[in-house]
């Protein structure tokens, strides 16, 4: 028996294992396909500071009844635009895009739109539409499929238009099978909970139905956008080192240690290399394997670098959360808190936490709870994330003076360089010490400004009640009294209730 | 009979209560005539102020007190209760009637005084009686078990209607019921030289039946189970009026150990009164040294069988040599039996041959 | 003294039982004489076999019969555990000594016949009851609840000891237990004319303070809630060798209705039995209707108390118009009350107000 | 703002993204290593025939305390060995390989043993060494870096020597970072559950302590090795179709149908061309876009295939199964059961189940479950298992009179082309319903047979008990009815004693 060896496209290797990316069925793959546009368009317009409106509309393409079905799905935006030479590159092909930099972004893996797209093809085998600008003077239209054998787009035509009215966005239109009818209840969770962590954004969802879902801009304030940064030294490995020898144009290593890591001045380049052993004057391009071992471990073991900086990061902001909660459950108390930077392994994060009372959150028995990372909402697998953990077994609720049958919901919003996801899905967080602290205490941060605002609210409930107990029970005392004192005549309490209330306020 | 140590005080109690109970209101009224917010004191019942009194041979209340006042908010309503409820024992006790816990819950909503439950109506009586120094059977309010007594003692009766009435207390044969009538009666005379309190009713009737009262010149009494307060007054009053020694029957068990310590040395619960206890009073068995010795039908101890017994080692009352003696044997052997296990020896047993046995030991 | 209908029993029946007990003996010794495995027939006790008879106003078993065999590995043992049980019941019979079931269960011991547990020994004695036809109380196998009773009756013992003597039951005014000796005593001389069974202990001491026994001509029994079979025995007796009209009190709600049907038609449980139930006594409230009528402080129905009274309604036993009508009530009303809530409007307005009025009401 | 857009390599992207195959951490990722390695060397063997021997060894190199720290992994095969020319990119390139096929393999992804090489030289950079020949003449060493960037293996050294012994096998040999304490449990677990499932290999790991664990062979039967196959028309994509026609050689669409699909001879391939409306007589090389979406329509519709053939499965048997378990428990009872072949979206599948009961199973109050997947076990993640589903939720116990508390174990193992895990991390699997109904059944299967045989033991035992009682209570009746009834002479039971027996006999 001969084996047969052969080497295979990462496209042929997504195309054969699309459960990775969440293509796993019909059900699956169209929720999958409308959250990773709608986060392409997202970032799109982030980056470059515009309101974000996304539209997105889904459209019964066969008249067979039952599921699954071929379904048009379209997405437009109004963000930068593609470049015209980019476009049949940042669809058709696998591992390309603008998401493998170490910077904030809602996907991680820059793998979500060309799987949607992939999918698609596979399924109804026919082309993706893709109209782009950068709102100058031309618009681009291409007509794309994927060689998948390749890995490489095909382009089937290519239109230039006028851009009269100077408009810039990206709209993605294409053939995919789908059962839409199983994934509705998970997608409009999941753009409800999108226009929770994106107040400033319109959203438009035109369902097969023709029903339009409506997601209004409640806010013109964005958070600030993420900045691309430079490794902080403590995660870093081998092969980070190599790839910055290759192209690094220093010629000492005080120098490489500067230019190339966050947090590393003159004195600290210095004082690590010592400590690391490896002399400050060499040339990086005469570095030897042994040295670049030297210096990832030393990397690890140094601790006087400075935690990593945060200031790349863009957390939504407490008041943006407010908004977004505000805006979808109107509830009677909110309290919204942003933790101070942290960092686990050599990654910034920051913890965004904000809890809700009353309003339009029901009273279930259970706290509600909403996680969303790098503003991406997280539907499945919630028993399974740090959040949970925390609210459930970390919080003590009753320190609090709240219980689980309190109308209560509790979001959390992590965002970093990367997000410490437990599987590839990226549906729940792992419970790094770290996250699962920082979590917890802006948990405890939030529940504590509930807590005085339940408190104040049964106070004054309190104090309406005292002068009735009084006025019930001195006449009685009264009463009784004089009859077990075998007397006539009862003592007279009017004195007593008219002093009651500045006698009260002299306690308090 | 024998000589009475003291003259029988039912009549001369009845009085100093009604009188007491009448100048508690007048405390309030005073109070209230002079425009302050009313407030009472009473020694404190909570934990820290209950304390063992070797003398006495009891639970006591120490000296911490609490101030039920007026001006406290959560004070006023418990406060007004305890007025209305002098009240109402201050008219039982001036008619000579009784009433039950229950029958003060329903009361007071003659007054507009609902208590919210019986857990609150019993708490205010607890605290009268705190105030005022008597158990509530003084003041004619009975709780609803009764137990039973029978033996050659003749009493008197001091209720309207039977005063000065007597009866023998062999006259009925099933044992003669502890209730307000007997509670309330003076002894006139007894012919017994000991008293023996038995924990189970079965017992009780064995022992009438075999005549134990007869064999054993003893005034028979069933606790049935916890002894009620009633039958404690009654078992002192025995031991100190008539001068009896007073033998305890239970079951071999944590639970009957500590119902003969209760009729010994009173409760924690009552350590705001005096005179409920006897403690003279012995307990006689079911030991757990008798489980060995007589071989008798035993179940295992349960966790909370032994949880029990190790809070006991810790309480003050059982400092005697018999009580830690036998809770170390309990703990070893891990046993424990009823008093009816003696009838796996046939049902005379316990009376021909463990009883006298027992009684012998006991007064040497 | 009213005329008695018929002799009493007491004596015959014992006699009855004793030779009844020694003819099952009789009936295994002859079987295993002639090498079959011994077996014994009795009617069913299952829910299919109990039918209520309208005639004799109460239930009873139909003709199934179960047949329990030594040839049944299921069988073999508690065969064996009835005729031990028939033995020692035997014994009990003939030396005039009773037990309860605790002894019961702790005399067979003696006898390597351990017993699982009590109810498996409580269950024997009832397979007992059915094979020969009467209440264990007859065998002198007493359960430990006692309740009492009061009123100008007086009795004559058969108890060893104490035979020929008599007792008028209003001696002590805390009531008269009623156990063994009071069960098996005749009644010798009665000047009440007609008997109020009353559910509450603090009730019945309230009647007897307040002279209801005098001023009504009545006895007065305490049932302690659910009344003990010997209660019930007595009850019967009053009214049927006496003559007396028998008039329940109980809580207003379907638990103490029920009381009040047991007296009068017995339960299901006891379907095997005769001569337990009083067929022409009378529930005499706590109405539905005099919640209502008397404007009683009462509490909300819980789920438990609607339930039950719908499987009420459907008992053969309720097909009554007084029945049905204070079902209807309860289920319109959703309130239930208790005795002692008569005490807001004072402790002797049941007295003075509620019981003449219901008495006459009875007696039209 | 500018966004720069770049093509990454296969090998970059998991390098990037290690975490989805299992390189998480320092202790997942030496056990994913030595699981990864062995399951290679397995299927060397197994698809050759040959009996397999498989070495594991791992050495602490660096002499610092604690963990994580650097270990000297080796594993040695008697497999088949690899071509030379083969060598360099099946350890150094990112999707190369033999697992591409339709075939049942260990591994899916074909990814396990690179990333076990990549996440050494991260954490390490030091070289891997492999020795392989197949038998012949020549031993070849290579010693080898991967190019991360490229997705390319730098040969930094090769070897050839003379194979006197005419050795096969491979050998593979690297420096990587491991936390070996926190991960030695899980690592001998599955050994042991590895040496369940292949009896027929001996199995031997020395540990870093220099312990020897050492899985014997048990029997010299080997399954059936699996063979490569045709798809299954029901699964089929769009995607597929297009390949076959790049490749066929044949004229008209009805020999491409009977050529490239299994289960479609002359007369099917005609009736399933007229159904799917498609020329029988058409070139596949003039085929439009519209045919083949038709052509896969028609695929999934066309209920006339005969289902998907599992003769290419290599199923463990029975015999290996019972073997397996017999070994590692020693248990009283054990039953096994291979279902008939069954299928899930055009991919064959048969579930082997067995049970075991007593000897060295310890009663824990829960069944034991093992789970195996193409005769791997499966380790991770045991609740969210479809087996687990079945004996938890499905199987009614008592049915069998078996409780929880009965020291139980119950094995299950699918094998499969492709087997439906529900992650990347292979550690359970999805609840098909053809799945879950198959294992219920089979799993049902063995239950009836531990059920009879415990029924059987109880026999036994009351038969003894019932006796006994006679012998007590009898005499017992008599001695109470004699003084019952006041006699004096009891009656003499003994007749009775001795025809027990017989009487007995006729009732039954």
């Amino acid at each position: 028996m001969v084996e047969v060896f052969e080497e295979i496209s990462p496209a042929d290797f997504f195309y054969r294992n699309r459960d990775i990316a969440g293509f796993t069925n019909p059900s699956r793959a169209i929720y999958s396909t409308i959250r990773e546009l709608v986060e392409n368009s997202l970032d799109a317009c982030e980056i470059h500071k515009i309101l974000p409106d996304v539209y997105i509309r889904l459209l019964k393409e066969s008249d067979s009844s039952g599921e699954p079905n071929k379904y048009r799905i379209r997405v437009e935006d109004n963000g930068s635009g593609l470049p015209s030479d980019i476009v049949p590159l940042a669809f058709g092909q696998v591992l390309f895009g603008s998401k493998y930099k170490l910077r904030q972004t809602r996907g991680t893996f820059g793998l979500g739109g060309k799987m949607a797209v992939l999918y698609g093809q596979i399924t109804t085998h026919s082309e993706t539409k893709i109209i782009s600008s950068n709102g100058k003077s031309k618009i681009f239209e291409f007509h794309l499929m994927m060689d998948i054998k390749n890995n490489k787009p095909e382009i089937l035509k290519k239109e230039t238009y006028h851009n009269n009215s100077k408009w810039h966005g990206t709209i993605i239109e294409f053939l995919t099978e789908a059962d839409y009818t199983r994934a509705k209840a998970k997608i409009l969770e999941y753009l409800k909970q999108t226009a929770i962590v994106a107040p400033y954004a319109n959203i438009t969802f035109v369902d097969p139905k023709g029903r339009f879902y409506k997601f209004d801009r409640f806010t013109t304030t964005m958070p600030r956008p993420s900045i691309e940064t430079t490794p902080h030294p403590h995660g870093v490995d081998v092969e980070t080192i190599k790839r910055l020898v290759g192209i690094t144009k220093v010629k000492n290593m005080k120098d490489f240690m500067r230019e190339h890591f966050q947090r590393v001045g003159e004195t600290t380049a210095i004082k690590f290399l010592d400590f690391s052993k490896v002399d400050q004057k060499r040339n990086p391009l005469d570095i030897t394997p042994e040295e670049i071992v030297l210096l990832v471990n030393g990397m690890k073991n140094y601790n006087a670098f400075l935690p990593p900086d945060a200031s790349c990061l863009s957390p939504l902001g407490e008041e943006s959360l407010k908004t977004g909660i505000q805006k979808e459950f109107n509830p009677e108390f909110i309290a919204v808190h942003q933790r101070k930077p942290s960092a686990y392994s050599g990654f910034p994060f920051i913890i965004e936490a904000g809890v809700a009372y009353g309003g339009n959150i029901p009273r279930t028995g259970n706290i509600l709870l909403y996680r969303f990372a790098n503003k991406i909402p997280l539907l499945f697998d919630e028993a399974s994330d740090v959040s949970w953990k925390v609210i459930h077994n970390m919080v003590n609720w009753r320190h609090y003076k709240i219980s689980a049958d309190d109308p209560l919901a509790v979001f959390t919003h992590i965002c970093s360089l990367k997000i410490p996801y437990k599987t590839v899905g990226k549906e729940f967080i792992a419970d790094r010490p770290e996250v699962e602290r920082e979590i917890l205490n802006a948990i405890r941060e939030v529940a504590r400004h509930l807590s005085i605002y339940l408190s104040r609210k049964n106070f004054i409930e309190k104090e309406r009640k005292r002068l009735d107990i009084f006025s019930k029970y001195l006449p009685k005392m009264a009463s009784f009294s004089t009859k077990l004192a075998k007397k006539e005549k009862e003592p007279d309490i009017m004195p007593l209730l008219r002093g009651l209330k500045k006698y009260e306020e002299q306690k308090e | 009979m024998r000589n009475k140590k003291s003259e029988s005080s039912i009549k001369k109690k009845k009085e100093i209560i009604i009188q007491t109970l009448q100048n508690f209101g007048l405390q309030i009224y005073d109070q209230l005539w002079n425009c302050e917010f009313p407030w009472t004191k009473m020694p404190s019942r909570s934990i820290n102020n209950i304390f063992y009194d070797s003398n006495l041979r009891q639970y006591i209340l120490g000296d911490k007190a609490v101030k039920r006042s007026a001006t406290n908010i959560r004070h006023i309503r418990p406060l007004t209760q305890m007025i209305w409820t002098a009240l109402f024992a201050n008219e039982l006790s001036t008619q000579k009637k009784t009433s039950t816990l229950r029958d003060v819950f329903y009361s007071a909503q003659a007054y507009e005084m609902s208590f919210k439950d019986q857990q609150e109506s019993d708490n205010i009586i607890t605290d009268l009686e705190t105030v005022i120094g008597h158990s509530r059977e003084d003041f004619n309010v009975f709780p609803e078990e009764r137990s039973a007594i029978f033996g050659d003692l003749t009493i008197e009766y001091t209720l309207p209607g039977y005063e000065g009435r007597r009866l023998n207390l062999t006259s009925h044969p099933d044992g003669m019921m502890i209730g307000p009538a007997l509670t309330n009666a003076e002894f006139a005379d007894c012919k017994a030289d000991k008293v023996i309190a038995i924990e189970k009713g079965g017992l009780f009737t064995r022992f009438v039946e075999e005549r134990v009262h007869d064999k054993f010149k003893a005034i028979l009494v069933h606790t049935a189970g916890q002894a009620p307060r009633a039958t404690r007054d009654i078992l002192r009053r025995l031991n100190q009026e008539l001068e009896l020694p007073v033998y305890i029957f239970t079951d071999g068990d944590p639970w009957g150990m500590h119902i003969a310590m209760v009729i010994i040395s009173g409760s924690a619960n009552a350590a705001h009164l005096r005179d409920l206890n006897t403690p003279d009073a012995k307990w006689s068995g079911v030991w757990a040294s008798d489980i060995v010795e007589y071989k008798l039908p035993s179940d295992k101890l349960t966790e909370l069988d032994i949880k029990r017994l190790h809070e006991l080692r810790k309480d003050p009352r059982y400092r005697g040599k018999l009580w830690k003696k036998e809770i170390k044997t309990f703990l070893n052997i891990k046993k424990k039996a009823e008093q009816e296990a003696f009838s796996r020896y046939g049902l005379t047993y316990i009376v021909d041959e463990y009883l006298p046995t027992k009684l012998e030991a006991m007064e040497e």
